[in-house]
C-alpha cells in the first residue's frame, strides 16, 4: 500500500520535475550553427546531399562504429548467453500455413532486394544502412515465422556480420592510414554530387553496416526462437 | 607516437574477426587475444614513457578528417594516458586470470572482454558527450553479457536488476544529452563549457543534472545501489575486478570531463553524495561476511570517496597539481588493489570470511592479502595514505569538519571489517587444506601486488621528497624477509646488527630531549631483542615486522615535519599490529588493537592538520612544532589520539586483551616500548604547548591531568583484580602510563622530569616484568596466576628480576621508583593540584596490591607438583633483564647522572627551579639525596643481616610442606596456595568502581549501535530488483529537490 | 510547447511507470521499451522546426540554401544510435529473461512464478 | 653434649611423590650455651612462657580462666601464641585420642628448641576413666617427653599456674631438656607413635 | 668528611638505641594500661625485652628460603629507615638522624619498605593464612593511606615544605601553633588513619590472632621473630614521631618526645579497647568515606587560605 503511494508520488514527482523541460523550451525558429554547418559542410566537402547520412557516417563516425559495435556485443552477448543446441525440435510448435509459407517465400528476395537498395542509397535518399539492414532481417524474420522448420546457416550469418564489422574497421583505418583521420571517408573519390558513386567510402561504409545490421538481427531474433522452442519441451 | 586509435582498432578488428577466425583453433585465437590485450598495453606505455621523457605531451585526435565540434574528437592527455594504462593492464591480468574460462568457453567471452576494455578505453578518451552515451551503452552491453559468463541464477537476476537499473540511467542520460543539445547547439564537451551560460533555467540545470545523475548513478551512489552489490556478489570475481574497478574508474573519469560543465556551486552536493556514500557503504559492510560483497561495499566506498574527494576539492578550487596528486593517488590504491582482492577471493572460494583461516598455509596468498588490505585502508606507504593525509590537510585548511569527521569515520568502519578479514585469515588453525593455486590466477594477483608496492616506494621515494632513513622501516622489513629461512638465533643476531648500525646512525641526528627518547626507544628495544631469540624455530615473520617497527618509533624522534612523523606513526602501528598477530587466538584482540590505533592515528591526524604548518627548518619536530602557534582544538585532537594510544581511562579497553593475547616477548615490547610513543607524542605537545605561554590550556591541562590520575587509580584497582598475570600487568602498563601524563600535564620543571624519568623507569621496570613473566610463561605453559606459585625456588633469577620491577614500579626507596614519584608529588604540589596528588597515592597505595598478587601467587606460595622440574628461564630472556637491573641499579645509586642531564634537557623549555647540593637535589618544597638514601638503606640492611647471621645457631631449611598445620598434613599445593580470587575482601570494598565495566559496556554499545544501524540500513537492499528501481528514482527525485532549489 | 515532446514525455512517465508496478519481467521490459520510445520521440521532436523538410538536398532544395530549409539534422542522426542501442539492450533483457526462466528450479514446492521480479530475491543485504 | 651431624629420615609412610614435599632431616639435639648465658637465657625463658593455644581434650576448658582477670596469668609472663612456631609450650589438655595424639606430635615436632610439655588432668598419666578406651593414650609421655604433670580431673587454674611455675622452676634449674630428650630418643618415642597412630601419613619428623 | 659520618653514625645509634628500648617500653607500658582496662594487672612492662631476648636465644630456627630469611630483615630495615629519616628532636643534632636525605615523601613510602620485604618472606613461607593477611593488610593500607596522605598533602600546602623539619619549626612558638589547633581536619583524618596503621581495634583483622595464627609472621620463629619484635618497637616510635612532628608541634628534647608520643599513642589505645573489630571491607569503606572527606576539606580550606 505504502509502495503504491510511494510510486504515484514519485511519477508524479518526476512529471513536476520534468515540467520545466516542457514549458521553458520555445520551438525552434531556425538552425543553430552547428547543425547549419552541417548542412553546409556536407554538400561542400563530403558531397553527401543526406545530411542525416552524413553526420551519421562520417562526422559522428564514431558513434555509428560503436553503434554496429553495440549490435555486434548484443548478438554476442544472446549467443554467449544461450547455448544453441543442434537438434531444435518443433513439436507443438506454431505450424503457418501454405499460403503463408508460399507467400513469405515470394516476397523475401523482395524484401531484400529493397533493403539493399535503402543502404545503397543512404547517402542519397532517406534510410542508409541501419534501415536497409532492418529490412533485411525483417525478411529473415518473415521467413522464420512463417516457416517453423527452416534452419538458417549460421556460420554464413556469423561470417557475414564478423567480415563486414572487420571491414568496417579495416575502411575506417585506411582513413587513418592514407588521411591521417581514423574514418575519414575522403580517400575514395567524392564523386558527383548526387550520384550512387559519390560521397567517398560512405557507401561502402553504409553497405556493410547493412549487411552486418541485417544479419545480426537475423541472428538475434533465431537466436530468441530456438531458445523459446526448446523452452516448450 | 603510435596513435592512440589503434588501440581501438585492434580491439574492434579482432572483435569483429574473432568469431571467424575461432574456426581455425582456439589456440590462435588466445594468443590473439592476449597479443592484442598485450599490444594496447604496450601503447599507452609508450606514450607514459614519451611524457616521462618530455617527448610529447598527449595528443587531441579528431575524427573522421573534421575538426571538432563537428566531429567527434578524442583527448590523449596526460590524465587519459594513466587510466587507459592502468585500465589495460587490468585488462590483461584480469584476462590472465580468466585465462581457463575463456580456453573453455565460447569465442563470445573473449570479444565481450575485448570490446569492454575498447569502451573503457573510449570513455575515458572521447571529448563528446554523445559518443560517451555510446561508449557506455557498448560497456554496459558488453557487462550485462560478460556477467553471465557463471550462466548460475544468482548471476543472472543479478545481471537483471543491473539491466533496470543501467537501463534507467541510459534513459535519463539520454535526454540529458538531448536537452544539452538543444541548449548548447552542440555535443561536443569542450565547446559545450565553452557555452555553459546558455544552459539557464529550470530546464538548463535539469539537462544537466539528468547527465550527471546517470553518471552519479554508475558511480552507485548510497542508497541506490543494490544492484550493483548483487553484482558483486554473483558474478564471476575476475569479471567483477573489471567492473567495481576499470569500468567504475572509467565513468569516474567521465564525470571528471563532465565537471567543468557543472556550476560550481553544485561541487558541494556532489561531494556529499560521495562523503554519504562513502561511510553508509562501509557503515553497512561491517555487518557483511561474504567476502564478494564486502568487497562491493568497499568498492562502492572508494568510488564514493573518490568522488567526495574530487568534488570536494573542486569546489574549493584548489590547483589540478593538487587534485591529480590526492584523487590519483586514491584513485590508484583502490584500482590496484580492489582488483586484486577480488581474484584472490575468487582464488579461495569461501563464501564467509570467517572461513579464511586456512590461508596460513599459502603465505604468499596472505601477504597479499596484507598488502591490499593495508593498501585498502589507507595506511603508508600505500597511495592511499599520502591522500587521504593531504585530503584531510585541506579539508581542516576550509575548516569543513563535518566531512573530516564523516570520511575518517567511515574509513575507520571500512578498517574495521578489513581487518576483520585479515584477522580471520591471519588465524593459525590445524587445518592443512592446501588452496588450489593455479599460476595463471597467482600471476595477476603478484603483479598487482608488485605494481602497487613499486608505485609506493616511488611515490614515497620520490615525489613526497622523504629521505632514506625514513623508508628505512620499510627497508628493514624487506631486508629481514630475506633473512627468512634462518633460525630464530641467527636472524635476532642479524636484527641487532642492523638496529645497532641504525641506532649509531641515530646518535649523530639527535640531541636533548630527542636523545633522551632515542635512546630509551632504540636502544631499549635493541636490549630487548635478545629476548626475543628465546624461541626455537624461524618464527618466520616476526623479525622483519620487528626491525620495522623499531626503526619506525626511532625516526618518530627525528621527524621533521607533520607527515613525516605521522608516516612513521603509522608504520609503527602496522608493524606491531602485525607482531600482536603472532600470538595464538589474537582474532578479536588484534582487531581491537587496530581499529583503537587506527582512531587514535585519526585523530591525530587531525590534529596535525588543524595546526600550522611548521617553518621548513631542517629541524625535528619537537625543536620546530611550537614555533607557530597552535589552536587548542589542534592540541586536544593531539592528545585525545596520544591517549588512545596508550590507552588511559576510556580507551584502555584494547590494551588488556592485546598485551594478553600477544606473544610474551612482543607484550614486552608494546608495553615498555610502543606506549612510549605515545608518550613522546605528548611531549610534542607539551613542547607546543610551553612555546605558546599565550595559548590557554589551563582547562586541557587540568583535563588530561585527571583523566591520567583517573587512569591510575582505576587501572590499579582493575589490575588487582586479574587472574591473568599478562593482564595484570597491562593493567598496571595503563596505569603507569597515567602517571607519566599526570606529571607531564603538571608543566612546570619538575613535573617533566618526573615524566621523563618515569618514562624511564617504566620502560626499564616493564622489560624487566615483562620478560621476566615471559619466562614463566614459557615454563608453566599458563597465564593463571593461580596456576603457578612456589616459583622462586626454580626461577631465582626471574624472581630477583621481577622483585626489582615491583619494588621500582611501587616507588619504594631506595630505588628509582622512589625518586620519580617523589618528583611527581613535587610537580603537583607545586603547581597546586593537591587533591590530584591525593589521588596519585591512593594510586600507588592500591599498586601495592596488584604488584604483590603479581610476585606472590607467581613466585611465592606453594609450588605445584607439575612444575617440579621445570628449568629456570632461558638465558637470552634473562640478559636483558639483568642489563636493565644493572641500568636501574646504577640510577638509583647516583640518580644526579640521570636528573642532571635530564634537566638541563628541560630548562630549554621550562626554566629550572631545581638546586643541588652536592647529590641533593632541592626542589620549591623539598629536597631528596637519592645516593645518600641509597648508602643508608644499604647500611640498615646490612647491618641487621649480618647480625642475624651472627646470631640464628642452628637454622634448618625446610621444604614446601613444612608449614604450620594444626591438623593433617596439607593436602595438595593447590588448595594450600592462597591466590584466586585474591583480593575478594577489596572486591567487596572496592568493586564497585570497577565492576560496571562502563568502559568497556560503552565501547560495546558504540559498536553494538553501529553495527546494527549497518544491519538496519542494509534492509534498503531487499533483493527487488523493482524495489531497487524505485529507490534509484526516488532518489533522482530527491537529490534534484536538495539541488534544484538554486 | 510542441505536441510530440509531450506525447514523448507522456510515454515516459508511462514506462517509468510499468518499470515500477508490473511485477510480471515482460511487462517490465515493454515499460522500458515504452520508456525508450518516449525518449526517442523527445529527441526527434526537439529538432524539428516548423514548416522545414527533412535534411536531405535534392531538385526541391538548393545546396547553398539549404540550411534555411531543413530541420536540425543532428537529432535525426542521434536518434537513429539510439534505437539502435535500445533494440540491442531490449533483447539482451528478453534473453535474460529466457535464461532466468530456464534456471528455474519448477518442482511443486516451489511457488515462486519464474516470470516475477519478486522471485529473484534470494542475493539482498 | 656432642653436635650429631643430621641424619635423613626415611619418612617411609609417605608416597614417594610427596616426599619432596617434606624437610627430612632428623632431629637433634643441640648443646647448652655457656654456663653463665644458659642461666641467664633460662631466667629469661622461665619469664617468658608462650603456650600453643591448641586445647587438646576437655582440660583445655581450664585454661581459658587463666587469662580472665580472675586469674590473669600474664602477670607471670605467661601468654598464650597461636601458632606453635613461636610457642614454647605445649598444654596437653587431658585425655589424648589416637586422634589427638597425631596433633599433638604434629604441633610438638612444629615448636622450637626449647620446648616444654605440661600435661594436665590423670588421663594423660594412666588414662583415668578413659584407662580401658580402645582410642585413648595411657601414658602420653610414651610419646612426648613431658616436664610437668598437673593432676587432678579436672585441675583447677589455680593448679594450673602452679604447673606453670613448677615448670618455670625446673627451667631455671636447666632440668627441662625435652626438646633434646625428644631428640636423643627420637626412635624410641617415633616407635611408639607409629604403634598407635595407624594413617601416619606424614614425615616422620615434623619440621 | 669520613669523621663526621662516623659521628653521624654514631649518633644514629645512640638514638636508636634509645628509640627501641622506648618503644618497647612503651609496649610493655601499655600492655599494662590495656590489662588495667580490662582489669587485669597485666605482664610487668619489660616483658618485650624478655620475650626478645627468649627469642633470640631459641636453640633452633627453620627456614624456608632465602627471602624467608630476608623477610624480617627488610622489616627492620624498614623500621630502621623510616625512624632515620625523620628528625626525631627538633633541633637536637643526637636525633637529627638523616633526614637531610629526604622529606616526608621519602619517610611515607619508605615504611612500604619494610612491608614490602615481610609481606614477600612471610610469602616464600608459604602459608596460606600468610597470605591471607598480607593480601589484608595490603588492602587495608591502601584505604588508610589515603587520609593519611591527604592530611600530609593539606599540611605541606599550610607549610608549603615537604621537610619535616621545617614543618616543626613552623609550629614553634606556643601549643595554638601545633598543626593540631590550625589545621585540626587534617589532624583529624591522620588520626583515624594512625589507627589503622597501627593495626588497632576497630582495624586489627589484619593480625586476627584466632583466625588466621597472627597473619603474616605465622612461620616465623626465634630469632625472626626477636627481630620483628625489636622492629615493632621502634617502627611504633617512628610512627609516633612521625605524627607528632606532624601535627603536634614535634619535640624539643628528648623527653617532650617521649610524653608526646606517650600521649599520641594513649589516645589511640583507649579508642582501641574500646571498639570491635571492622571486617576488612567495613574498614576500607570506612577510611575512604569519612575521613577522606575530612582530608579533602582540609586540603581545600588550605588551599583557599
Amino acid at each position: 500500500m505504502i509502495r503504491t503511494v510511494l510510486i504515484y508520488a514519485t511519477l508524479i514527482l518526476m512529471v513536476i520535475i520534468f515540467f520545466p523541460l516542457l514549458s521553458e523550451i520555445k520551438p525552434l525558429s531556425q538552425l543553430n550553427p552547428l547543425a547549419k554547418r552541417y548542412v553546409e559542410d556536407s554538400t561542400k566537402n563530403l558531397n553527401s546531399p543526406n545530411i542525416v547520412t552524413s553526420i551519421v557516417v562520417t562526422y559522428r563516425g564514431l558513434d555509428t562504429l560503436g553503434e554496429v559495435t553495440v549490435l555486434f556485443l548484443a548478438t554476442t552477448g544472446i549467443g554467449f548467453l544461450i547455448k544453441r543446441r543442434k537438434k531444435n525440435g518443433e513439436k507443438g510448435a506454431f505450424q503457418a500455413s501454405e499460403i503463408l509459407q508460399t507467400g513469405s517465400l515470394f516476397l523475401f528476395p523482395i524484401i531484400i532486394l529493397f533493403g539493399t537498395y535503402i543502404f545503397l542509397h543512404g547517402h542519397l535518399t532517406p534510410g542508409g544502412g541501419f534501415q536497409g539492414g532492418v529490412l533485411i532481417a525483417s525478411a529473415s524474420v518473415l521467413l522464420i515465422m512463417a516457416n517453423v522448420n527452416i534452419k538458417l546457416n549460421h556460420t554464413v550469418l556469423h561470417f557475414i556480420e564478423s567480415l563486414s564489422g572487420f571491414l568496417y574497421v579495416i575502411i575506417g583505418t585506411i582513413g587513418l592510414f592514407l588521411l591521417g583521420s581514423f574514418l575519414d571517408p575522403k580517400f575514395l573519390p567524392l564523386g558527383k554530387f548526387g550520384s550512387l558513386f559519390s560521397a567517398g567510402a560512405i557507401p561502402i561504409i553504409y553497405s556493410l553496416i547493412g549487411l552486418k545490421v541485417g544479419a545480426e538481427l537475423t541472428n538475434i531474433v533465431d537466436s530468441l526462437r530456438a531458445e523459446g522452442m526448446e523452452d516448450e519441451k | 607516437m603510435v596513435n592512440p586509435l589503434y588501440m581501438f582498432i585492434l580491439f574492434l578488428a579482432f572483435g569483429f574477426l574473432f568469431a571467424i577466425l575461432d574456426k581455425m583453433g582456439r589456440k590462435v585465437t588466445l594468443t590473439l587475444f592476449y597479443g592484442v590485450l598485450l599490444a594496447n598495453f604496450i601503447i599507452p606505455l609508450y606514450w607514459i614513457w614519451g611524457i616521462f621523457s618530455g617527448t610529447t605531451s598527449g595528443t587531441e585526435i579528431s575524427t573522421a578528417g573534421f575538426m571538432a565540434p563537428i566531429s567527434i574528437n578524442l583527448r590523449f592527455g596526460f590524465e587519459e594516458i594513466i587510466i587507459v594504462l592502468l585500465v589495460n593492464f587490468l585488462g590483461l591480468l584480469s584476462a590472465i586470470y580468466l585465462s581457463d574460462k575463456f580456453k573453455k568457453s565460447s569465442i563470445n567471452g573473449m570479444i565481450l572482454f575485448m570490446v569492454l576494455l575498447m569502451s573503457i578505453d573510449g570513455l575515458v578518451m572521447t571529448r563528446d558527450i554523445f559518443n560517451i552515451f555510446v561508449f557506455l551503452e557498448i560497456l554496459s552491453i558488453a557487462t550485462y553479457s560478460l556477467i553471465a559468463i557463471e550462466k548460475n541464477r544468482d548471476s543472472l537476476s543479478a545481471g537483471f536488476k543491473y539491466m533496470l537499473a543501467g537501463g534507467i540511467a541510459s534513459a535519463f542520460i539520454l535526454i540529458g544529452i538531448i536537452f544539452l543539445y538543444r541548449f548548447t547547439g552542440t555535443l561536443n564537451l569542450d565547446d559545450m563549457i565553452g557555452k555553459s551560460h546558455l544552459l539557464v533555467g529550470k530546464a538548463g540545470f535539469l539537462s544537466l543534472y539528468l547527465f550527471l545523475f546517470a553518471i552519479l548513478l554508475e558511480l552507485k551512489p548510497f542508497p541506490a545501489n543494490g544492484w550493483a552489490l548483487d553484482v558483486y556478489q554473483a558474478v564471476n570475481e575476475g569479471l567483477v575486478a573489471i567492473i567495481a574497478v576499470a569500468s567504475s574508474a572509467a565513468i569516474f573519469f567521465v564525470l571528471y570531463k563532465f565537471l567543468p560543465l557543472v556550476p560550481s556551486e553544485y561541487y558541494g552536493y556532489l561531494g556529499g553524495v560521495g562523503l554519504v556514500t562513502f561511510f553508509f557503504s562501509n557503515l553497512i559492510g561491517l555487518k557483511q561476511k561474504n567476502p564478494n560483497r564486502l568487497l562491493g561495499y568497499s568498492s562502492i566506498a572508494q568510488m564514493g570517496l573518490l568522488l567526495a574527494t574530487l568534488s570536494i576539492l573542486k569546489s574549493f578550487g584548489s590547483n589540478d597539481l593538487i587534485i591529480f596528486q590526492i584523487v590519483g593517488g586514491l584513485f590508484i590504491n583502490h584500482f590496484l588493489a580492489k582488483a586484486a582482492l577480488f581474484w584472490l577471493v575468487g582464488i579461495v572460494k569461501k563464501n564467509d570470511i570467517s572461513a579464511w583461516t586456512n590461508l596460513r598455509t599459502n603465505p604468499s596468498l596472505l601477504i597479499f592479502l596484507g598488502v591490499f588490505i593495508l593498501a585498502l585502508s589507507g595506511l603508508p606507504p600505500f597511495p592511499g595514505f599520502w591522500a587521504k593525509w593531504d585530503f584531510v590537510m585541506i579539508l581542516a585548511s576550509k575548516g569543513s569538519y563535518f566531512s573530516i569527521i564523516g570520511i575518517l569515520l567511515a574509513s575507520l568502519f571500512e578498517i574495521t571489517y578489513l581487518f576483520r578479514w585479515l584477522g580471520f585469515a591471519m588465524k593459525k588453525t590445524d587445518s592443512t587444506e592446501k588452496i588450489d593455486l593455479p599460476i595463471s590466477k597467482e600471476f595477476p594477483i603478484a603483479i598487482s601486488a608488485i605494481a602497487l608496492l613499486v608505485f609506493s616506494v616511488v611515490t614515497t621515494y620520490f615525489f613526497k621528497e622523504f629521505s632514506f632513513i625514513q623508508i628505512l622501516p620499510l627497508v628493514g622489513l624487506v631486508l629481514m624477509y630475506l633473512f627468512g629461512y634462518l633460525p630464530v638465533k641467527v636472524k635476532g643476531f642479524v636484527a641487532i646488527v642492523i638496529i645497532s648500525t641504525y641506532a649509531i646512525k641515530l646518535y649523530s641526528l639527535v640531541s636533548g630531549l630527542e636523545l633522551f627518547f632515542a635512546a630509551i626507544l632504540v636502544v631499549g628495544s635493541l636490549v630487548q631483542i635478545i629476548a626475543t631469540m628465546y624461541r626455537s624455530g624461524k618464527r618466520e615473520g616476526f623479525y622483519p615486522f620487528l626491525v620495522m617497527m623499531i626503526i619506525a618509533i626511532g625516526n618518530l624522534v627525528i621527524a621533521k615535519t607533520y607527515l613525516s612523523f605521522f608516516f612513521q606513526w603509522e608504520l609503527m602501528t602496522i608493524a606491531s599490529y602485525f607482531l600482536i598477530m603472532k600470538g595464538k587466538e589474537v582474532t578479536s584482540a588484534g582487531l581491537k588493537y587496530i581499529i583503537f590505533s587506527m582512531g587514535a592515528a585519526y585523530f591525530i591526524m587531525t590534529g596535525f592538520a588543524f595546526a600550522p604548518v611548521i617553518p621548513a627548518i631542517n629541524l625535528s619536530l619537537i625543536n620546530t612544532i611550537g614555533m607557530k602557534h597552535i589552536g587548542i582544538l589542534s592540541l586536544s585532537l593531539l592528545s585525545i589520539g596520544f591517549l588512545i594510544k596508550i590507552g588511559s581511562l576510556g580507551f584502555h579497553v584494547w590494551v588488556p586483551d592485546t598485551y594478553n593475547k600477544a606473544d610474551d616477548d612482543t607484550t614486552s615490547y608494546l608495553s615498555s616500548i610502543v606506549s612510549k610513543a605515545g608518550i613522546f607524542g605528548f611531549f610534542l605537545l607539551a613542547v607546543a604547548i610551553v612555546k605558546n605561554a599565550s595559548l590557554d590550556t589551563e582547562l586541557l591541562l587540568t583535563i588530561i591531568g585527571w583523566i591520567g590520575v583517573m587512569t591510575a587509580i582505576i587501572a590499579s584497582i582493575m589490575a588487582a583484580f586479574q587472574e591473568n598475570v599478562k593482564k595484570l600487568i597491562a593493567y598496571s602498563s595503563i596505569g603507569q602510563l597515567g602517571y607519566i601524563i599526570l606529571a607531564l600535564s603538571a608543566f612546570n620543571h619538575i613535573g617533566w622530569l618526573a615524566a621523563l624519568n618515569l618514562t624511564l623507569n617504566h620502560m626499564l621496570f616493564k622489560l624487566m616484568i615483562f620478560l621476566a613473566i615471559a619466562g614463566v610463561i614459557m615454563r608453566t605453559k599458563t597465564t593463571n596466576m593461580y596456576e603457578m606459585g612456589g616459583l622462586i625456588k626454580k626461577m631465582p633469577w626471574s624472581y630477583i628480576s621481577v622483585l626489582m620491577g615491583i619494588i621500582g614500579l611501587s616507588g619504594v626507596p631506595p630505588l628509582a621508583g622512589f625518586g620519580t614519584k617523589w618528583m611527581l608529588y613535587n610537580a603537583l604540589i607545586e603547581r597546586g593540584w593537591y587533591l590530584q596528588a591525593g589521588a596519585a597515592l591512593f594510586a600507588s597505595g592500591i599498586a601495592f596490591l596488584y604488584l604483590f598478587r603479581l610476585i606472590y601467587t607467581v613466585f611465592l606460595g606453594q609450588a605445584k607438583p607439575e612444575h617440579k622440574d621445570i628449568k629456570a628461564a632461558p638465558l637470552w630472556l634473562l640478559i636483558p633483564q639483568y642489563i636493565a637491573i644493572a641500568v636501574v641499579m646504577l640510577i638509583s645509586m647516583k640518580p644526579i647522572l640521570l636528573l642532571k642531564p635530564l634537566s638541563e634537557m628541560i630548562s630549554v623549555y621550562i626554566p629550572t627551579n631545581l638546586g643541588w647540593v652536592g647529590d641533593k637535589l632541592i626542589t620549591v618544597n623539598g629536597y631528596w639525596n637519592g645516593s645518600q638514601v641509597m648508602n643508608v638503606t644499604m647500611i640498615i640492611f646490612g647491618i641487621p643481616f649480618l647480625w642475624m647471621l651472627f646470631i640464628t645457631r642452628k637454622v634448618q631449611k625446610v621444604k614446601q610442606f613444612n608449614i604450620v598445620f594444626a591438623a593433617e598434613r596439607p593436602d595438595r599445593p593447590e588448595t594450600t596456595h592462597f591466590a584466586h580470587n585474591m583480593y575478594a575482601h577489596y572486591n567487596k570494598a572496592m568493586g564497585f568502581l570497577v565492576t560496571p565495566k562502563l568502559a568497556i559496556k560503552f565501547w560495546d554499545r558504540v559498536s553494538e549501535w553501529i553495527s546494527s544501524s549497518g544491519a538496519t540500513l542494509r534492509n534498503f537492499y531487499s533483493g527487488n530488483g523493482q524495489t531497487y528501481l524505485l529507490q534509484i528514482i526516488l532518489y533522482f527525485i530527491i537529490l534534484y529537490s536538495i539541488m534544484g532549489g538554486k | 510547447m510542441i505536441l510530440t515532446t509531450v506525447l514523448g514525455f507522456i510515454l515516459i512517465i508511462l514506462g517509468i511507470w510499468g518499470m515500477l508496478t508490473q511485477k510480471n519481467l515482460f511487462k517490465m521490459v515493454i515499460g522500458f521499451s515504452i520508456l525508450d520510445s518516449g525518449i526517442h520521440l523527445v529527441i526527434v521532436s526537439l529538432g524539428y522546426i516548423k514548416d522545414k523538410t527533412a535534411p536531405i538536398i535534392d531538385s526541391d532544395i538548393l545546396a547553398n540554401n539549404a540550411s534555411s530549409q531543413v530541420v536540425d539534422p543532428i537529432p535525426s542522426a542521434l536518434v537513429l544510435t539510439a534505437i539502435v542501442i535500445g533494440l540491442a539492450v531490449t533483447a539482451l533483457m528478453l534473453t535474460y529473461i529466457i535464461q532466468l526462466v530456464n534456471t528455474h528450479n519448477f518442482d511443486s514446492k516451489n511457488m515462486k512464478d519464474p516470470l516475477s521480479i519478486t522471485s529473484y530475491e534470494e542475493l539482498k543485504w | 653434649m656432642k653436635e650429631k651431624k643430621y641424619d635423613i629420615l626415611p619418612n617411609s609412610e609417605l608416597k614417594a611423590e610427596d616426599r619432596d614435599l617434606f624437610c627430612d632431616a632428623r632431629p637433634v639435639p643441640v648443646s647448652k650455651l655457656n654456663k653463665y648465658m644458659e642461666k641467664l637465657v633460662n631466667w629469661a625463658r622461665a619469664n617468658s612462657l608462650w603456650f600453643l593455644a591448641f586445647g587438646t581434650g576437655c582440660g583445655a576448658v581450664e585454661v581459658r580462666p587463666l587469662m580472665t582477670a580472675r586469674f590473669d596469668a600474664y602477670r607471670y609472663g605467661i601468654a598464650g601464641r597461636p601458632t606453635p612456631r613461636q610457642s614454647g609450650i605445649i598444654l596437653i589438655g587431658g585425655y589424648a585420642s589416637v586422634k589427638t595424639l597425631k596433633r599433638i606430635i604434629r604441633s610438638y615436632e612444629q615448636m622450637q628448641n626449647p620446648k616444654f610439655v605440661i600435661s594436665l588432668c590423670s588421663c594423660s598419666i594412666n588414662g583415668g576413666m578413659y584407662f580401658d578406651s580402645y582410642n585413648t593414650i595411657n601414658q602420653i609421655d610414651k610419646y612426648i617427653p613431658v616436664d610437668v604433670y598437673i593432676t587432678g580431673c579436672m585441675p583447677r587454674p589455680e593448679a594450673i599456674i602452679a604447673g606453670f611455675n613448677k615448670l618455670k622452676d625446673r627451667i631455671k634449674a636447666g632440668n627441662a631438656e625435652g626438646a633434646n630428650k625428644y631428640a636423643e630418643n627420637f626412635d624410641y618415642y617415633k616407635a611408639n607413635q607409629k604403634k598407635i597412630i595407624k594413617d601416619w601419613n606424614m614425615p616422620d619428623y615434623n619440621w | 668528611m669520613t669523621t663526621q659520618i662516623f659521628i653521624k653514625i654514631g649518633y644514629a645509634c645512640i638514638s636508636i638505641a634509645v628509640m627501641v628500648a622506648y618503644g618497647l617500653l612503651t609496649g610493655g607500658v601499655m600492655a599494662r594500661i590495656r590489662a588495667r582496662v580490662y582489669g587485669r594487672y597485666g605482664a610487668p612492662v619489660w616483658q618485650p625485652f624478655l620475650d626478645i631476648f627468649k627469642n633470640l636465644n631459641k636453640r633452633t630456627a627453620i627456614s624456608h628460603g632465602m627471602m624467608f630469611y630476608l623477610g624480617p630483615i627488610f622489616r627492620f630495615a624498614g623500621g630502621l629507615g623510616t625512624y632515620l629519616f625523620i628528625p626525631a628532636v627538633f633541633g637536637s643534632v643526637l636525633f637529627a638522624n638523616f633526614s637531610g636525605a629526604g622529606d616526608i615523601f621519602l619517610v611515607m613510602y619508605f615504611i612500604f619498605f619494610g612491608q614490602l620485604g615481610m609481606a614477600l618472606g612471610a610469602g616464600e613461607g608459604g602459608h596460606p593464612y600468610s597470605g591471607i593477611a598480607i593480601a589484608r593488610g595490603l588492602a587495608q593500607m591502601s584505604a588508610f593511606e589515603v587520609p593519611f596522605a591527604l592530611a600530609v598533602i593539606s599540611i605541606v600546602v599550610q607549610y608549603d615544605t615537604f621537610s619535616i623539619t621545617e614543618i616543626v619549626a613552623a609550629q614553634q612558638g606556643g601549643i595554638l601553633h601545633w598543626t593540631m589547633f590550625t589545621n585540626p581536619l587534617a589532624t583529624i583524618a591522620a588520626f583515624i588513619a594512625l589507627l589503622g596503621m597501627n593495626m588497632q581495634s576497630p582495624f586489627d583483622i589484619v593480625i586476627a590472632p584466632q583466625e588466621i595464627p597472627i597473619g603474616p609472621p605465622t612461620e616465623f620463629p626465634s630469632q625472626f621473630l626477636s627481630m620483628l619484635q625489636t622492629n615493632r618497637g621502634l617502627f611504633l616510635v617512628a610512627k609516633l614521631i612521625l605524627f607528632m612532628n606532624l601535627f603536634y608541634g614535634g619535640a624539643t628534647s628528648v623527653w617532650i618526645l617521649f610524653l608526646k608520643t606517650f600521649i599520641i599513642y594513649l589516645a589511640n589505645l583507649f579508642i582501641g579497647v574500646s571498639f570491635p573489630r571492622y571486617r576488612i571491607e567495613q574498614a576500607i569503606k570506612f577510611f575512604l568515606k569519612y575521613p577522606t572527606i575530612i582530608g579533602i576539606i582540609a586540603i581545600i580550606l588550605m588551599a583557599m587560605k
